[in-house]
């Protein structure tokens, strides 16, 4: 049981590390905005996962159905707001990634650090 | 017990396509991969019970963030050279975070626990208080545009910052911020393949009816301005891969898009301030009609609306910004 | 007699499911083990077709209510428009893109790991 | 409702909504015009919320339902001294910024591209606004997304190629600091079931297990040092801050670190420290050497820098260190201390970066190598003297305001016992150090006998500038002689910040 309760928690802890390793060790801009947006999919797995209610359904109230058991609305509504919120960091990142790309040729990271140290 | 064995077998799917991404070394597999990675977080948030955010996962995270994706990498080299740097320190920091994160989880109530801290107190209030407050059967639907409103305006000018700033960023070094008139050669896709284009046709219709059904729903089923916003973007993502990126702007102009992002946000701006000079605080849609449910339905059709068009708007002007450059 | 008729349906529909998760299968090894893009696609276009097909009318035959066979027949008919085209441009992408099919006489699983 | 129980909202509001209108104002020097106007306003509204703040008993605050919904199941916005104190902060560069970088930014960026940049800036200074004033955990996460994005748009303004790049890694480690935050609100949430900070405060003492509310801790500290760019998460700061534009950079550096750090305060003093003593204790252990760390590194690394920005921009990690120092220090001396650094330190540092603007219009915006600057006092003996009461005041030197905050942290420092050496030692090293890096800048610019380099002016020179640069210098005259004002706020902060608060005595 202690598994089953708590593997999602334990996969959002390795999903974060993934994302997380992609951002600190690949040189590649354009993957390093794949980590991030991995990153932030792992924080929308914690949030849903402890809105999660045994024998719940979705919260929509059906009219007439006493004793319905829903799960919690509250963390739901945060994760909308933090897709939306990924999803524009992602735009902006990419847009930056792409504008990178035509200033110095090149999306990688090492490379660019050199052509900055020679000015 | 069936919701968590299920919920095992996705999320190590989850897992190997994550990992998957990260070691792909042609990006454009990554990109696939990440929609994949998307679409099994979606059905994986079905699963738990949360429709709202897995629609909207499948809508923006699948489907308008793939294409997101693809319009950057059309820009970008599509093979990452080899080489990852501090790999010692990243290892490092995953190992202490990964200890952090299960020594705090590990007497976390588990999943499902009716009796843990998160059902009771506010949550429950929600559930509770819903039909009588705002008198609508989505209750995800009731905190998002009204309970936690002034959450949801800052959403809505979150993407409008990041349309503004994409266009800001990729007019940088050129003499106009919206593409006027693009080539006529450039970006025909898809005007000499039949079957693609046949059926694309028929099915935009069907995608922007989708959307508005999505978006007038949202008090009853699953929907709202944002899903909705997504899906109409896509179904237009779509007519520009059919008919061409200059087909596309003359039906949908830049400026008429960026005026229905900065639209949308000022319509949702704008029942707030209403409610305040009608002597309500900000946002506070009971004011609006003499009859506070009614004055909650109004306010909360309006701002979705305005959610919906910005979102749209916002989408099509990055698609656009990215899908010009190409040459 | 009605509740005959339910447990047929209800047999009959898991026939179908059954069936239809073999064929996902199928098509899912297929893909691993066909020796060029080409037949691969033939593999995936399995999971995109029949597998489908069979799964979504294995529920349909076991919910009851209206509403939801409607939603169900509306994503069959989505799946049977788009998957074909999905693969038609994925095999006219490759084409164009100018991937060759492996010839007939050398598609030994052991070529293709060579090239 | 009056229009004066409204102001709480119309903080937000004002700067928020203007912002569309801004991005779609022609012609293009409308928007100037407006975004000024709503800066303006919004400062008004700061001054009229401090003033209510600074009536009635010291642990006074206004509240304000947004929606309607009272506190826990809607979202509360919280005026107090403390915040009243970082909104005058915000909506105060942002004025000046704007007042005195019309020129530069004008030259800086084309014009077709004005009026998004304009929008792209109320929507900054409406997100910190929105950080500073809500009372809801979650909301801060919103409105730190909102004035980020904002953020990254306005740096990434700056005219060299370099300023992509340090926008990205500024945007990579934002995002990786709110989603830390974001956890961290999310383990708290599991365990008390509320996002109202106050409402969560109550509700911990309750939660059945201590675990995850540490760890949320540990997340929460460790995301929002990032965004504050504490020593040795800093690492985005100095090209943040030299690549940026000028004006950017006037407006950012007093302020967007300053926030981050206002929520590390109200956060873990009003929230954690309040019920979890063990973590008091944590948070001094590890931000008490980590602050004396940044501030030597800071200032040594300021003393070898050879571009003026960075220079400012690593005396900036050094100065937060102090604001670090101050609040680890756990008891009121020293929180009142690191609040009035918040301000003095705003203050000096924006003043600063406006006579950078200024030297901007005069050299070009590249050429703010330190061999660049030789015989431009001489050339601009207002700027250039502006630069230096702000340079006092950075240092301490008596008279300015920032001998008033060095004097209330040397105090607070004393109290420490046995470590009191220690810190009192440290700040006057950091001192000299301010001193040196600072020399390093003056004396060239005074005393050099070759203005050869300096070359025609860019742009016709401009009396508002100027006027706008010299009333922030006469501000840090003004508070270092009559420091009524920002010491009364800081000193009412602390209290707040302590109040019902067991964990005072406890020292490192």
């Amino acid at each position: 049981m202690e598994i089953l309760g708590h593997y999602h928690y334990w996969v959002f802890a390795v999903l974060l590390m993934i994302g997380f390793y992609a951002l600190v060790a690949k040189q590649n801009l354009f993957k390093k905005m794949l980590g991030l947006s991995i990153l932030q999919s792992a924080v929308f797995l914690l949030y849903i996962t402890m809105a999660e209610r045994e024998g719940g359904t979705a919260p929509i109230i059906q009219p007439g159905v006493a004793d319905q058991l829903y799960s919690n609305p509250l963390p739901q509504v945060l994760i909308l707001t933090a897709i939306v919120v990924g999803i524009s960091t992602m735009a902006l990142g990419l847009a930056i990634v792409v504008r990178i790309r035509e200033e110095y040729g090149t999306i990688e990271d090492d490379e660019i650090r050199r052509m900055d140290r020679r000015p | 017990m069936i919701v968590a064995v299920f919920g095992i077998f996705l999320l190590t799917l989850l897992v190997v396509t994550a990992i998957a991404i990260v070691r792909s070394s042609d990006l454009f597999s990554a990109v696939m991969l990440s929609g994949i990675f998307s679409l099994l977080m979606a059905a994986n948030f079905f699963v738990l019970d949360a429709a709202d955010v897995a629609l909207t996962e499948a809508a923006v995270g699948a489907g308008v963030a793939t294409v997101l994706l693809l319009g950057a990498l059309a820009l970008l080299p599509t093979d990452e050279r080899q080489g990852n740097r501090h790999v010692g320190l990243a290892a490092l920091t995953m190992a202490a975070n990964i200890t952090v994160i299960i020594y705090a989880t590990h007497d976390v109530p588990p999943l499902g626990d009716p009796a843990a801290p998160a059902q009771q107190h506010v949550a429950a209030w929600y559930l509770a208080h819903t039909p009588e407050l705002i008198d609508i059967p989505n209750v995800v639907t009731a905190v998002l545009a009204s309970f936690r409103g002034y959450d949801t305006i800052g959403e809505v000018f979150v993407i409008l910052i990041a349309g503004i700033g994409v266009l800001f960023v990729l007019s940088g070094g050129r003499d106009q911020l919206l593409p006027k008139r693009p080539e006529p050669t450039l970006n025909t896709a898809l005007k000499h393949h039949l079957i693609p284009q046949v059926v694309g046709r028929l099915m935009i219709p069907f995608i922007i009816l989708f959307g508005l059904y999505t978006q007038f729903h949202g008090e009853y089923g699953p929907g709202g301005g944002f899903q909705a916003g997504a899906l109409v973007a896509a179904g237009l993502v779509l007519y520009s891969l059919i008919e061409g990126e200059q087909a596309a702007l003359e039906l949908t102009p830049p400026n008429l898009l960026f005026g229905l992002a900065l639209g949308g946000a000022l319509l949702y701006g704008a029942v707030g301030v209403i409610a305040m000079l009608l002597g309500g605080t900000f946002l506070d849609y009971s004011v609006l009609l003499s009859d506070p449910i009614a004055g909650q339905h109004l306010g909360i059709i309006v701002i979705e609306l305005g959610v919906g068009l910005s979102v749209t708007g916002v989408m099509l002007t990055i698609y656009h910004a990215f899908a010009s450059r190409v040459s | 007699m009605a509740a005959v008729a339910e447990i047929v349906c209800w047999a009959l529909g898991w026939v179908l499911l059954t069936s239809g998760a073999a064929f996902v299968l199928i098509g899912g090894i297929g893909v691993l083990r066909m020796p060029d893009l080409y037949t691969r696609i033939h593999a995936a276009g399995l999971t995109d077709s029949l597998g489908p097909i069979l799964v979504l009318s294995g529920l349909m035959l076991q919910v009851g209510n209206p509403q939801e066979l409607f939603k169900l027949a509306a994503i069959l008919l989505f799946m049977m428009i788009t998957g074909p085209t999905a693969t038609y441009a994925l095999a006219n992408a490759a084409l164009m893109a100018g991937i060759d099919p492996v010839p007939a006489e050398s598609s030994r699983p052991d070529r293709e790991q060579v090239r | 409702m009056t229009l004066a129980s409204q102001l709480p909202a119309l903080q937000v509001v004002v700067p928020l909504l203007t912002a569309p209108i801004a991005a779609a104002m022609r012609p293009r020097d409308l928007a100037w015009l407006v975004t000024c106007a709503a800066s303006l306003t919004a400062f008004a509204i700061a001054v009229a919320l401090t003033a209510g703040a600074l009536q009635g008993p010291a642990d006074t605050s206004l509240r304000y339902d947004m929606g309607g919904w009272p506190a826990p199941f809607g979202i509360a916005l919280v005026i107090d001294s403390l915040s009243a104190l970082v909104l005058l902060v915000i909506t105060g560069s942002s004025t000046l910024a704007l007042l005195a970088g019309r020129r530069a930014m004008a030259l800086d960026i084309e014009p077709h591209r004005q009026p998004l940049f304009y929008a792209a800036w109320l929507t900054a200074l409406a997100g910190l606004c929105g950080i500073t004033i809500t009372g809801d955990a979650f909301n801060i996460f919103v409105f730190m997304e909102i004035s980020s994005l904002a953020t990254y748009v306005i740096i990434a303004a700056g005219p060299e190629r370099r300023a992509l790049t340090s926008v990205f890694k500024y945007l990579i480690t934002g995002t990786v600091g709110a989603t830390f935050y974001l956890i961290g609100v999310g383990l708290i949430y599991m365990m008390t079931g509320t996002l109202n900070l106050e409402d969560m405060e109550l509700r911990i003492a309750e939660a059945p297990s201590r675990g995850p509310v540490l760890a949320a801790a540990g997340f929460i500290t460790v995301g929002l040092a990032l965004k504050a760019a504490v020593f040795p998460l800093h690492v985005w700061l100095p090209n943040a801050y030299a690549y940026a534009p000028h004006t950017v950079t006037a407006f950012i550096a007093a302020c967007s670190t300053k926030v981050a750090l206002y929520v590390l305060l109200r956060f873990d003093f009003m929230v954690l420290q309040a019920n979890l003593p063990e973590h008091a204790a944590q948070f001094a252990g590890y931000l008490l050497p980590l602050a004396l760390a940044g501030i030597l590194f800071g200032s040594s690394v300021a003393l070898f820098e050879t571009h003026l920005k960075r220079l400012l921009g690593y005396s900036s990690i050094a100065q937060i260190g102090y604001i670090v120092l101050g609040a680890a220090m756990l008891d009121r001396a020293g929180l009142t201390a690191a609040t009035l650094h918040m301000f003095n330190h705003a203050l000096a540092k924006g003043t600063l970066f406006l006579a950078v603007i200024a030297l901007g219009l005069r050299l070009g915006q590249a050429n703010l190598n330190l061999s660049n600057l030789w015989g431009v006092g001489r050339a601009m003996p207002w700027t250039m003297g502006a630069f230096t009461v702000a340079a006092a005041s950075l240092v301490g030197i008596p008279g300015t305001a920032g001998f008033i905050s060095k004097w209330y942290l040397v105090s607070a420092a004393l109290q420490q016992g046995p470590w009191a050496v220690v810190l009192v030692g440290v700040i006057l090293i950091s001192s000299l150090l301010a001193v040196a890096y600072l020399w390093r800048v003056l004396e060239p610019a005074f005393f050099a006998d070759s203005p050869a380099t300096l070359s025609e002016p860019i742009a016709h020179q401009s009396w508002a500038p100027l006027v706008i640069l010299w009333l922030a210098a006469a501000a840090n005259v003004y508070f270092g002689l009559a420091p009524q004002l920002p010491v009364e706020l800081a000193s009412r902060a602390a209290a707040i910040l302590t109040a019902g608060h067991g964990a005072a005595e406890l020292l490192p």
